[in-house]
């Protein structure tokens, strides 16, 4: 019935009702070529979506090309629904990270749960077991009440489905700054770990074989969600709101189980998750990838409402389903394992040779169209790219050189500001022990995971600092490749690899674009200087309001391996009489720094200055001294200085510290220069440590008395505070911010 | 000595029950599946934490109603021990086999961290490993913690000693710190942190190895008086 | 089809942390005619009309919808609906 | 002192998890009967009289009982309570 008020092919032409959908008309002209013909309603939507920037990447393509994505381990790269790094012994950890900015944008929990859920499933649709997840959160500032409850949400959203999925939220980072403001950031990472024998392709292979879907039924949620994610924020997105998606946790749980038993069984042919674009994205990639095609029969999609049309039923992304290419004749052995796990599974068509996507529905073919056209040529663009206005200016601007009359206080200060404050506020709210592996909680550099029944663990971190970033965006991309790094070396680990996010405002203002050029250009850079090879990641764009673009955000997640368990290594300071060394000597940087924000209310200047070859060379020694056993903590120092990680060490650790700094006090203690180590070294290990760090230079000594105390090179004392003054400023911070309801 | 961990659609912990006991306590230990009919053939029923069926309506609620249920009821009335952890003892609440509910905690946020308890009674079949008045570290993981009953039903909780463990802070708002209760017999054990999460040093405590030994321990007197 | 609204609501006596949060949430927006809050479930089922459908209604309140411990429940059974 | 009970559900077409899980649970349990379950909020208010009450009941509602992205809402209120 409701076809019939559907445009004819005439009237989306004439009234250019492709727009709507989100294609130009030059894509549309495209479209009609590749026909041969003025495509129909569900046909246009086939393509709207499949070409929208989410699922296309039509506008970053260019630049992913240029990532380093081959390395010895690296077992799948981008392409599938996560990447696979080997680890040894048959094993693989698989790793990816997506964002879910613009839903959680418009309903924060169900946006936030969606993104876990969504996540989930690329990776146990590669066959892997979930053993961790992971966020990189992005709002305004706390002290807006639209920011309290976008923050309350989307954390209870996340912990809402990953707790109930039982999957542990071992890790991630939340920054505060006003860019962020109406467009927060919301960036889900998922790990998983897989035996090499069960790895698993998402394609429909084999002509004849059957199509079989999985899980829940299709709604009218999320319609247009894909193209959604490819605009920009505006009051008409509020009007589009019904299209918002509901997690449901429960089935995800079954699904994922049943899934991986789905794996163990050899009359499955491929598997891949209805992510964005649902149907239409699972169908064609499928087909494309096995270069074949598909035909279904639409009237049996497991529908949850009434008189659902084609166009709805292919663009919907109603969470929680899977589709499957299953050997012809062993359909019932897949059947068994769902009914087990109580999900709907049902046969909507097979495998063909010919390399078309064909729907029908009541008895009609309402669309026809070659599978590589929606999965592989979507057009492609190199948007104009001009420099930032905004660097130049900054580049220009002399380093301010801060005077501070009260150390104390602005240690103090620092340890509140949101960004740096305690974020046990937030991880209190996630299991993060389920499956009872988890190591390192969340707090430390990197959360690390034990691989049971093995002497090894997994360290897992995800970073950026989009203020560097935008201020200065090679460095800023060189920096958080180099700070993921970090953190994994911190905890033990030998970096393996990285999956990124890349959040930006629109592409199609060439400033913008340029950030994107430039950042991934520094990303790149760092990822070959480092041999941590990409090797999967999602790209968001249009994050903006009319109050202008997010600062560029390309998130890292990264993931290393502690070959021995005894390498476990954490921040915390350990036995009195420990000494206190820092490896890397400050400089007075503090463009984009949490000082210059906390002073200035806003961030200038030049990001701080990295050399990956001193990166590389420092993330080596230590790395290699903890492996020799002779560090007790090691901690990077990244925003608020050398100051605030000295805190963060001892912070609940029980003791304190005494350390001498150099005459340039502020600098020493507060600058964010980069590449720099905070670590402490049992007595009777100094000599063997020096000999690994030649460089780290002494700076004091672990002490009983719990406080914090730092003195001049003449022997006057800078700074001194009490551990519990430190603790209640730093743990305090956040409820504090979010209890304030006014 | 062979122990039943009972899996419900949803359930998250059952691995992590089966690991405390083939890892830490080194015995047998089946997964039977919610659709079973009987759990006669264990020594020992333990129903795990986590979520079941999404904890969708109230924690438990529709678990309880799951078919394996009737013989764990049957079992825990002729006196096998029965353990629920968490969600488990979410179920056994609803079951109606411990008193009381379960209402959210009263911060009305899930909370997840390794918390303090005070082993209450160390008389039970399930703590006589412990020290009494011992302080232990087990962490907690829920959003539906905060135990209620009414006064009539704490005077007797306290009267039969059935209060096992107590939280040393208020951490969601129960009645009188309630971590764990036993029910009058002292064979049904239900507490909200969870003991198989504190098995190994690694992980941040052992602490709640010493229950799954007392269990054993005390089905071995047991067995061995029979025998 | 018969149109069933059931309603849980929280025993008198027990401690309704959700109704205080909200209360208190409502006096900060400057809603201070609010004097408290209860929160409780609204739950609707379509039943096919069955013959002891009121008793069966109770039994599923009882068993299953509330939790008698803590909650109260009511009903009501509404017209057919198509 | 008057009171409010204010309603609240899921808009048309927006998945409710909780309700399906409800449906299949009473089907275990044999109430066969039962052929779909919607799950909601029931939220009491004891408000004082004030002039515009209407309104401002419509006001909570949209700023904090219901979810407007995908909760839609109804009220009743009621005769004054002592
Ligand atoms: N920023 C990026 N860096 C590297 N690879 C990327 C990036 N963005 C996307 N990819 C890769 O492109 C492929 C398609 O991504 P996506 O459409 O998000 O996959 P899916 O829909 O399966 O989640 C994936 O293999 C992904 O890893
Ligand atoms: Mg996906």
């Amino acid at each position: 019935m409701s076809l019939l008020l559907e445009p004819s092919p005439e009237k989306i032409k004439s009234d250019k009702i492709y727009q709507e959908m989100g294609l130009t008309d030059e894509e549309f002209t495209m479209a009609e070529q590749i026909l041969g013909r003025t495509p129909n309603y569900t046909e246009t939507g086939l393509f709207s979506v499949m070409w929208s920037e989410h699922c296309s990447y039509k506008h970053s393509k260019v630049l992913l090309k240029k990532f380093p994505v081959h390395g010895e381990k690296v077992l799948q790269g981008p392409g599938e629904g996560a990447g696979i790094i080997d680890i040894g012994d048959e094993q693989a950890v698989v790793f990816k990270i997506e964002s879910h900015n613009h839903p959680s944008a418009i309903e924060p929990y169900q946006g936030a749960a969606t993104g876990v859920g969504g996540i989930l499933r690329d990776v146990f649709s590669m066959g892997a077991k979930p053993v961790a997840l992971l966020n990189s959160l992005r709002f305004g500032e706390l002290t807006s009440p639209r920011v309290r409850y976008l923050f309350e949400e989307v954390v209870a959203g996340i912990a809402g489905y990953g707790n109930c999925v039982g999957v542990p939220t071992v890790g991630g980072e939340v920054q505060f700054d006003p860019c962020y403001e109406g467009n927060p950031l919301v960036n889900a990472m998922c790990v998983g770990l897989i035996d090499h024998k069960d790895i698993q392709k998402g394609q429909a292979k084999g002509a004849g074989n059957t199509v079989m879907y999985v899980g829940a039924s299709t709604g009218k949620d999320g319609i247009h969600g894909a193209t959604f994610a490819s605009e920009e924020l505006s009051e008409e997105s509020e009007s589009k709101r019904p299209s918002v998606q509901v997690g449901d946790p429960f089935m995800e749980k079954l699904l994922l189980e049943a899934c991986l038993e789905l794996v163990q069984s050899d009359a499955l042919v491929g598997i891949q998750d209805m992510g964005a674009a649902g149907l239409t994205s699972s169908s064609a990639e499928m087909a494309s990838k096995a270069g074949s095609g598909i035909e279904m029969d639409l009237d049996k999609v497991p529908q949850r409402e009434k008189n659902m049309t084609p166009y709805e039923m292919m663009l919907s992304e109603s969470q929680e389903r899977m589709l499957l290419v299953v050997e012809k004749g062993r359909e019932q052995e897949i059947k068994d394992i769902c009914d087990k796990w109580g999900l709907i599974c049902a046969e909507v068509g097979h495998v063909t040779e010919e390399k078309r996507l064909r729907l029908n529905h009541k008895g009609e073919m309402v669309a026809d169209v070659p599978v590589d056209a929606l999965a592989e040529e979507a057009p492609v663009y190199h948007p104009p790219s001009t420099e930032h206005a905004a660097y130049k200016v900054n580049q220009q601007i002399e380093e301010t050189i801060f005077h501070l009359d009260d150390m104390k206080k602005t240690l103090l200060d620092l340890l509140q500001q949101p960004t740096i404050a305690s974020k046990e506020w937030v991880y209190d709210q996630y299991d993060y022990m389920v499956q009872t592996n988890t190591v390192v909680h969340p707090g430390s550099d990197a959360a690390v995971l034990r691989v049971r029944g093995k002497n090894k663990a997994l360290a897992m971190s995800t970073d950026s600092n989009s203020r560097y970033i935008y201020l200065d965006p090679e460095a800023g991309g060189k920096i958080a490749v180099a700070e993921a790094a970090r953190n994994i070396v911190c905890s033990g680990g030998v970096p393996l690899g990285l999956t990124d996010c890349l959040n930006y405002g629109s592409p199609e203002n060439p400033e913008i674009y340029w950030q994107l050029e430039k950042s991934t250009d520094g990303m790149s850079t760092a990822c070959e200087e480092l041999n941590t090879p990409v090797i999967g990641g999602n790209v968001s764009l249009y994050n903006e309001t009319k109050d202008g673009a997010v600062y560029p955000t390309p998130v890292v997640g990264m993931v290393g391996l502690i070959e021995n368990l005894d390498h476990i290594t954490t921040q915390e300071f350990k036995h009195a009489g420990d000494i206190i060394y820092v490896i890397g000597e400050a400089k007075p940087e503090f463009g984009g720094s949490e000082l210059q924000k906390m002073l200035e209310g806003d961030i200038s200047g030049r990001a701080p200055f990295i050399d990956l070859e001193t990166e590389k060379l420092r993330q080596t020694q230590l790395l290699q001294a903890i492996q020799q056993r002779s560090v007790a903590s090691a901690h990077d120092i990244a925003e608020g200085g050398l100051a605030v990680a000295a805190a963060e060490s001892l912070i609940g650790s029980g003791v304190g510290a005494q350390m001498t700094v150099d005459e340039d006090a502020v600098a020493e203690l507060f600058s964010e220069t980069q590449s720099r180590f905070l670590v402490t070294v049992p007595k009777d290990k100094q000599k063997a440590f020096e000999e690994i760090v030649p460089e780290a230079r002494e700076l004091g000594i672990v002490t009983e008395e719990e406080a914090l105390t730092i003195y001049s090179p003449a022997g006057k004392i800078v700074l001194q505070a009490e551990a519990e003054e430190l603790e209640s400023a730093w743990k305090g911070a956040i409820p504090c911010l979010v209890k304030s309801k006014d | 000595m062979k122990f039943a961990v009972i899996v419900f659609p949803g359930s998250n912990c059952d691995d992590d029950m089966v690991y405390a006991i083939q890892e830490g306590l080194k015995e047998e230990v089946d997964k039977v599946w919610y659709t079973e009919e009987s759990v006669a053939d264990y020594d020992a029923v333990l129903l795990p934490g986590g979520f079941s069926y999404g904890d969708y309506l109230r924690s438990g609620a529709i678990a309880r109603f799951a078919p394996v249920m009737e013989s764990v009821i049957e079992e825990a009335e002729k006196g096998k021990p029965v353990l629920g952890v968490c969600n488990g003892f979410q179920v056994l609440l609803e079951a109606g086999l411990l008193p009381g509910a379960m209402q959210r905690n009263k911060n009305l946020k899930f909370i997840c961290r390794p918390v303090q308890l005070r082993v209450e009674n160390n008389s039970t079949g399930f703590t006589k490993a412990y020290e009494s008045s011992e302080t232990i570290t087990v962490p907690v993981a829920h959003g539906e913690g905060n135990y209620f009953c009414d006064e009539k039903t704490l005077e007797q909780l306290k009267a039969n000693d059935q209060i096992v463990f107590t939280y040393q802070d208020d951490i969601n708002g129960s009645v009188a710190g309630i971590a764990g209760i036993i029910n009058e017999k002292g064979n049904v054990l239900g507490m909200m942190p969870h003991p198989e999460r504190a098995t190994a040093n690694l992980l941040g405590s052992d602490d709640g190895l010493k229950l799954f030994q007392s269990i054993l321990n005390h089905w071995r007197e047991s067995h061995v008086l029979t025998s | 089809m018969v149109k069933v609204q059931v309603y849980v609501t929280l025993k008198a006596g027990v401690l309704d942390p959700q109704g205080s949060a909200i209360t208190h949430s409502l006096h900060t927006m400057n809603y201070n005619e609010v004097k408290s809050v209860q929160t409780g479930k609204y739950i609707e089922l379509e039943v096919e009309e069955t013959e002891n459908l009121e008793e069966r209604v109770k039994e599923m309140c009882e068993k299953l919808l509330s939790n008698p411990v803590i909650e109260d429940y009511t009903y009501t059974i509404g017209e057919a609906v198509s």
